[in-house]
């Protein structure tokens, strides 16, 4: 390097406590954040519940079954985790994999090879991709505002290829994809496939300058585009291959289903976002490991099936589910508020804090109040 | 009854673990100009925050009239009585200019509406009587950056406050200007409002406080009547001891042109921009906040590419359309705010220094950590940075530090040319010092370097020549032997042009 | 790329035009009616006016609300889930008290949508939960709430007293109730919004935290009520859906936060907050309506109707952006 | 750091508590867990019947007959379903039930194809699969107890039509529910043949416009029918939601004795409108009866009484005998005309 010493007349002023070389960076296992370890505790928790609960919980055969129902969700999560380390988001994944399942099932209708098809249903998601990105990263729309958008756009071209068609009698080659377990094992393929590709974005994130660059621009994009990073470029290659996983996604639940409908995968998009900010990554950027997604993930799947196996109402199982996300990032926050600052125990916080309560009590003796029918014979 | 309007006793304050102000008193006097003199980083603007209820101290006490007082926000302060113009401008830039004047206390009619009428009456009859020209229905957000100070001073007059602060109010101001507003102050102080003063120009200081306050490393240092201090008196309370040699510049002869820029324009932001920056050259660049030299600064960088106009580098004529680009052809550019500009604060040492030539240490994309480490250790190391790692997260490093570090940053990347955008802002006198040092000798190392600097002692001492720029527009440039303050000044609020031949 | 500078006069006409962000959206609503007739003449009868106005009344309510949320730099994901959860506890409630008078109906529903929506202000305000997951976790909360509370049954019809039908559909001077409580809704936001203090505080707080705080506005306050507000106008929207069709089941209002949102961005607020009014979003859902309408009427394929309300909105923020930027552009010079 | 680790404990507190009252809630709102075992004695046995969503009337009213059913038989029936008719949804939640070994699985399908493999999984794990109302394609299903056979049901579509239009005949449009239901789409074939008949030249069909079963949807669809169509006389909506929300859209756009609608329904939905000649007339199979039977049939098979195959013959209760069709199905009866007249009869 070309700076030579500093000169000492003004540095030396005080004593310089050096950095010190040998200081050992974080092990892997100490750099894993908290977090996470938080995650594999839940996940050892609700192992331990599921199988106390249920007898049918631990049966490799139901677990192998019910494994691969996640999958298509795990898959455009490990791009999801870029995107929204980048401080983005993108709405349009489910409707992107709806798009090219629905292309697919159209030139498949149409005698096409099935392997062509898929092909091409995965080029049409990569250009949904591409169109989100070129939204976000030339034309500067907001991330949120452009894939609200093709979130629409995308399931609307579902809906005028395929119609009232569907796409179906897919040979058992391509429906391995989804249904197919890696031979000699209970391991579904699309879980095999997910592991493989959870391993390479893991890698790819923490390993690789591409992922410095995606923590870089979700620290700080300004300083990034100071440093020579190329900001746009970035972006869009994280939505071309975000729309390359949603089709895979795509190819994925069409071979599970053994048929495509244009409805195919409809709201999906909501739970993949969920999943990702569980594994703590941060919705305003910066911030995530792939290892907390994939985590968050199995954690999500094993409380909707042990909820499953109890019989419980799907939208039930996602009060939990909901519950999960607001608590794992309201907790962090206030222990961070209360460390900062302390908590001041003054009238005005308490008179606050009691009319909360009292409203939201209010609500709840109503909510259990108004469907009663003793109550209501008393009162009505 | 004591003598003074607000009293501060003891004033602490803690931001996580660092404490930025220890134990300071101050008191201030109806009717008096007092000003508060410290360096940057001393704990002026953060004491001013906790006066106005921005900030909640961690120890010590407040009187407003011989009452303790303590606000929780703003708000209560605002209604006791105390108004600020805060350094960082705040203003709404969606709101219009007369709207941010009356910012949560808009007039209203009888039954609780805005006023709007009203509203634009007063805005008018406000700024007229400051001798500003606006149009009241502009978002903030198209304002000049001197013209949304304008705003930020009507703000504060308009509250009628018996305690007014100001922050740095004339940083961006024309001479004329500062006149203006100076004299609104002492109109204001002979009708008996106090008034808390900052500024890093002294000459204002003596024109316009009575009194003088000094701030040292966040503590209490001494408060003088202004007529018995000198402008010696003041530099020695502020910086604690004599620096030897503030601006060691050492005489180099001047290599072959790095950089020629000619004719450079940004449409509506600078234009006819012209000038050589020669090998082992300092080129000082001066002029005020918002004239336009960042802007160029940042077009030459290919941030925001030029409208119109050529850059030269090295005889070769080349288009710069991004910093990476800028990067290869040898440039490096240390951003004016750190925080937004320069940092990448949540991540550590090694990837800040790392990240503008990681791909150097990086085989097919994959990161080779121990070369990545070893030579951020060693530009680490060269920079002098405090910290116990080089893994040290760079948001819980000091002002200075991080300084360090964004130089370090760049000097890794063995640039030719560097421009550094006023390099020693907001950072402690020995850091500034070594600063200063560092820049000298990579001049003598042959590093063509563009300085971007409002402090004038610091463009006088450093540079070769000084350019000036004006409403962006260069309005001037000196060699070393001519400049001085008087015409600098003058040349960075005057619009003639007076573009002499090099 | 050399730029020289626009003539005058030009940029004078971009810029009168363009001060009124909604300039934008109508040339779209423009055009779109005049294509619309073309084929289909029904289009442009009082009668069909006034269906559209019905069925983005509810729209209009709820998107109002969303835009005083986005103003602060919010989002609120979770309206659709109130509405129905709303709705729900309304219905069997009148179901059990047939007798109950509408005004404390209406009031009910609202004081319900208000403690919702006070749930969310609370964990975002104070407990400093960024909005979208925030609302993300009760989007789910309040709609599996519905099923807990009803147990996965709905409320049919007949079920439901014909006062409590007329509510909404009722006409006072011949105008519908369900859009004259829109229109209030409309003027009071727009009071609201211009002509009170909390209403240009909401302005602030969005387009400079930190300068709002400054000059003593309480932000988390604010950010506080935006909720507050959004779960009333979600609680009356659930009193009105339930009206207005009659019935109430686990998936009403199912989706309906991303069509606020929608109608939000497409009338011109910006979602980085700070920026946006209450004409701007009223043509927004207007769009909207009347893309839903001229599908239907053009007797395109159903099928298309959602890839071109797709493309509608892209296109009308797409060429808002660009429009704004090339008035800047022209205004810098 | 003390202070984290409290505060990491407190929050893993919190979240087990989540976790905890979310499973101990699970019973909640059904019946207990099931038991196991196929080959259990009757009173033993659980099967579950599984709608295309919860909160449907057409599909509560099925359960009904389903229990009855049930405490003749003396055995269990669940009534499971997701609350979207989705085949995503439905699909996980078979796999949760399949992997507690119920009994046997009666199915209205959501998506005939897709869950093909979930059909053929169940089958595989030894769990009879029998489905009603909406069947799944072949090979995942061992019986299908259809409620009317598509001819039937297309056929009564357009006579009611004409009978509502009178000889002179006049426009009608259909409202289905989605474009991809395999149910509807059928009876909308048989009803476009029938149209292309002399006997229904009158009749002339504008359109098909598609509802999705959401009532919203369903609603304005109507409206846009009777916008588009000013000479439009019938709407035949052969779904309950559809038919319900086009009524409620006519009566609404004050068109009562102009335009008329006709198609599927339950009574108790339609009530008012029957009595507001609205809805003249409106066709269903008896749908507690559906439930009966198909909980009878799933029995006949996991019972071991009968095992699927076509000839094969069980008897259903009150129902009587019923023998299985060469294709793998069952039928329930001819549709029922509802009236003014018999209305008040039933409730469901």
């Amino acid at each position: 390097m070309k700076a030579s010493t500093v000169s000492s007349t003004a540095a030396a002023s005080q004593p310089a406590n050096q950095i010190n070389v040998n200081a050992p960076r974080k092990s892997f296992l100490a750099r894993f954040q908290r977090w996470e370890w938080m995650l594999v505790a839940l996940v050892v928790i609700a192992i331990v519940i599921n199988s106390r609960l249920t007898p049918y919980f631990l049966n490799a055969q139901n677990l192998s079954r019910t494994s691969a129902d996640f999958m298509e969700l795990g898959l455009m999560m490990l791009p999801m985790v870029f995107i929204i380390i980048t401080g983005n988001i993108d709405l349009s994944v489910a409707s992107n994999l709806g798009m090219c399942a629905s292309f697919m099932a159209v030139l498949w209708n149409l005698h096409v090879n099935i392997w062509i098809a898929a092909g091409a249903g995965l080029a049409l998601a990569t250009l949904g991709g591409l169109l989100n990105g070129f939204l976000i990263a030339k034309v500067k729309l907001p991330a949120l505002v452009a894939t609200l958008g093709t979130y629409a756009f995308f399931r609307g071209i579902a809906y005028v290829l395929l119609g009232d068609q569907a796409g179906r009698g897919y040979p058992p080659a391509f429906t391995y994809l989804g249904q197919g377990k890696i031979p000699g094992t209970l391991i579904p393929f699309s879980v095999g496939l997910f592991a493989v590709l959870a391993v390479v974005f893991g890698l790819v994130l923490h390993r690789t300058t591409f992922g410095r660059y995606i923590f870089s621009i979700g620290n700080n994009e300004n300083a990034s585009i100071y440093a020579g990073v190329q900001v746009a470029r970035i972006k869009m290659t994280i939505y071309i291959v975000s729309g390359f996983m949603a089709g895979l996604a795509g190819l994925v639940l069409a071979a599970r289903f053994g048929s495509t409908r244009p409805d195919i995968g409809t709201g999906l998009e909501l739970t993949v976002i969920t999943a990702a900010v569980l594994g703590g990554v941060d919705i305003n950027g910066g911030i995530g490991t792939m290892p907390g997604a994939v985590l968050s993930l199995l954690l999500i799947g094993l409380v909707r099936f042990g909820m499953g196996l109890k019989n419980v109402q799907d939208q039930v199982q996602s009060i939990a589910i909901g519950s999960l996300l607001i608590l794992s990032i309201l907790l962090a926050s206030v222990a961070r508020t209360i460390s900062a600052s302390g908590l001041k125990f003054n009238w005005r916080n308490i008179a606050t804090a009691a009319a909360f309560i009292i409203v939201f009590a209010a609500f709840f003796f109503f909510f259990f109040w108004s469907r009663a029918p003793v109550l209501k014979s008393v009162f009505g | 009854m004591s003598e003074y309007v607000l009293e501060l006793k003891n004033i602490a304050k803690r931001f996580g673990g660092v404490e930025v102000l220890h134990g300071v008193s101050f008191g201030l006097r109806p009717g008096e100009v007092h000003a508060l003199l410290g360096e940057n980083g001393a704990g002026k603007s953060t004491l001013i925050k906790v006066i106005t209820g921005i900030h909640q101290p961690d120890g010590g006490e407040i009187f407003l009239n011989d009452k303790q007082v303590h606000f929780d926000d703003p708000l209560q302060a605002r209604l006791a009585g105390i108004a600020a113009i805060y350094q960082e401008l705040s203003l709404c830039p969606d709101l219009n200019v007369a709207e941010n004047i009356f910012l949560g206390r808009q007039p209203t009619t009888v039954g609780g509406s805005i006023n709007w009428r009203k509203l634009y009456s007063e805005a008018d009859r406000l700024l007229t009587s400051l001798g500003v020209h606006l149009d009241l229905k502009a978002k903030a957000r198209s304002l000049s950056i001197a013209q949304m100070q304008s705003v930020e001073i009507a703000r504060a007059f308009s509250l009628n406050a018996r305690i007014l602060i100001m922050d740095e109010p004339t940083s961006s101001l024309t001479l004329k200007e500062v006149a203006e507003l100076f004299g609104l102050v002492r109109r204001l102080r002979d009708e008996g409002t106090a008034i808390i003063f900052i500024s890093h120009r002294l000459e204002e200081l003596f024109e316009v406080a009575d009194r003088v306050t000094v701030l040292r490393d966040g503590s209490y240092v001494d408060t003088r009547l202004v007529k018995d201090v000198t402008r010696d008196d003041l530099v020695r309370l502020m910086v604690g001891r004599t620096i030897s040699n503030l601006f060691p510049k050492q005489d180099v002869k001047p290599g072959e042109i790095a950089l020629k820029v000619e004719h450079l324009s940004l449409a509506g932001i600078f234009e006819d921009i012209n000038f050589e920056l020669h090998k082992g050259e300092i080129l000082g660049m001066a002029g005020l906040v918002g004239a336009g030299r960042t802007d160029v600064a940042r077009a030459i960088f290919g941030v925001v590419p030029p409208t119109s106009g050529t850059i030269q580098i090295e005889g070769r004529q080349v288009e710069i359309k991004s910093p990476q680009q800028a990067i290869s052809l040898g440039l490096a550019y240390v951003p004016e705010d750190r925080q937004l500009h320069g940092l990448i604060p949540a991540m550590n040492i090694t990837s800040n220094i790392s990240l503008p030539i990681l791909k150097e240490y990086a085989r097919r994309g994959w990161l080779q950590d121990k070369a990545e480490r070893s030579a951020a250790f060693s530009a680490a190391r060269q920079m002098e940075v405090r910290a116990n790692s080089i893994w040290q997260l760079a948001r819980t490093l000091s002002g200075g530090n991080q300084q360090k570090v964004v130089l370090a940053k760049w000097l890794s990347t063995k640039p030719r040319i560097l421009i550094l955008d006023e390099p020693t802002r907001g950072i402690d006198v020995g850091t500034k010092a070594a600063v200063h040092a560092l820049m000298s000798n990579l001049a003598a190392e042959g590093i063509a370097i563009l300085m971007i600097s409002s402090e004038l002692p610091e463009v006088l001492g450093m540079s070769d020549r000084i350019l000036v720029m004006h409403e962006g527009q260069m309005t001037a440039l000196f060699s070393r032997a001519e400049a001085t303050q008087e015409k600098i000044i003058s040349a960075a609020t005057q619009t003639i042009k007076t573009v002499r031949a090099l | 790329m050399t730029v020289k500078t626009p003539t005058a006069s030009r940029s004078n006409l971009l810029l009168t035009l363009t001060r009124y962000r909604e300039f934008g959206i109508i040339l779209i609503i423009i055009i779109l009616a005049v294509i619309v007739t073309l084929r289909a003449p029904v289009f442009l009868t009082l009668g069909n006016f006034r269906d559209i106005l019905l069925d983005i009344s509810i729209l209009v309510i709820v998107a109002l609300a969303q835009t005083m949320v986005i103003l602060t730099h919010g989002i609120d994901l979770s309206v659709g889930s109130v509405i129905g959860l709303v709705a729900m506890m309304v219905a069997f409630t009148i179901k059990a008290n047939p007798t109950i008078p509408l005004v404390v109906v209406v009031l009910l529903g609202m004081a319900l949508g208000a403690i919702l929506g006070s749930f969310n202000g609370l964990i975002i305000a104070i407990g400093k939960v960024p909005p979208i997951i925030a609302t993300l976790g009760t989007l789910s909360i309040y709609r599996g709430m519905i099923f807990l509370y009803s147990k996965g049954y709905w409320i049919p019809p007949f079920q439901l007293p014909d006062t409590f039908k007329l509510l909404s559909k009722g006409t006072f001077l011949g105008i519908p109730h369900i859009i004259i409580f829109a229109i209030v809704v409309a003027i009071l936001v727009y009071y609201f919004l211009n002509y009170t203090r909390t209403g240009r505080d909401i302005y602030a707080v969005g387009s400079n935290p930190d300068a709002a705080q400054y000059v003593g506005i309480r932000k988390q306050r604010i950010i506080f009520l935006v909720y507050v507000l959004t779960g009333i106008a979600a609680g009356l929207a659930g009193v009105l859906w339930a009206s207005r069709f009659e019935s109430s089941q686990t998936n009403t209002a199912l989706g309906f936060e991303l069509q606020t949102v929608a109608a939000s961005i497409v009338g011109g607020v910006s979602i980085s907050g700070g920026v946006g009014t209450v004409p701007g979003v009223l043509l927004g859902a207007l769009l909207l309506g009347m893309i839903n309408n001229s599908v239907t009427l053009v007797r395109i394929s159903p099928f298309w109707e959602q890839a071109a309300q797709g493309l509608l909105i892209l296109i009308a923020v797409v060429s808002d952006i660009l429009i704004m930027r090339r008035v800047q552009r022209n205004k810098s010079k | 750091m003390k202070r984290n680790t409290f505060y990491i404990v407190l929050s893993a507190v919190a979240m087990l508590s989540i976790l905890l009252s979310a499973c101990g809630t699970a019973a909640t709102p059904t019946t207990s867990a099931p038991a196991p075992a196929t080959s259990a004695p009757a009173a033993k046995r659980t099967y579950v019947l599984v709608p295309k969503n919860l909160g449907n009337p057409y599909f509560d009213a099925a359960n009904t007959g389903a229990q009855k059913a049930a405490t003749e038989l003396g055995v269990t029936v669940l009534y499971q379903g997701p609350t979207t008719a989705d085949a995503t949804a439905q699909i996980t939640m078979l796999n949760a039930l399949i992997a507690q070994k119920v009994s046997g699985l009666a199915i209205s399908a959501d998506d005939a194809d897709a869950l093909v493999p979930t059909g053929q999984a169940a089958i595989a794990a030894g769990i009879p699969v029998v489905t009603w109302d909406s069947n799944i394609a072949k090979g995942g299903t061992q019986l299908f107890v259809n409620q009317a056979d598509t001819q039937g049901i297309g056929d009564s579509q357009v006579q009611m039509a004409l009978q509502i239009t009178g000889p002179d005949g006049g426009e009608i449009a259909i409202l289905s529910a989605t474009a991809q239901a395999p149910n509807q789409n059928a009876w909308i074939e048989v009803m476009k043949t029938d149209l292309a008949k002399p006997e229904y030249a009158k009749l002339k069909l504008d359109t098909i416009v598609y509802g999705n079963d959401d009532d919203t949807t369903s609603y304005n669809q109507a409206l846009a029918l009777i916008k588009t169509y000013p000479a439009l006389k019938v709407i035949v909506a052969p779904t309950s939601v559809g038919i319900a929300a086009a009524a409620r859209a006519v009566k609404d756009q004050n068109l009562t004795g102009k335009v008329f609608v006709t198609g599927l329904g339950t009574p108790n939905a339609l009530r008012d409108y029957v009595k507001s000649n609205i809805i003249p007339e409106f066709a269903l199979w008896n749908v507690p009866d559906l439930g009966y039977l198909t909980i009878y049939a799933l029995d006949a098979i996991a019972s071991g009484k009968i095992k699927g195959n076509p000839g094969d013959t069980f008897t259903a209760g009150t129902l009587g005998s019923y023998t299985i069709a060469p294709d793998n199905t069952i039928l329930l009866g001819k549709p029922f005309i509802f009236n003014k007249d018999v209305i008040d009869k039933f409730n469901f």
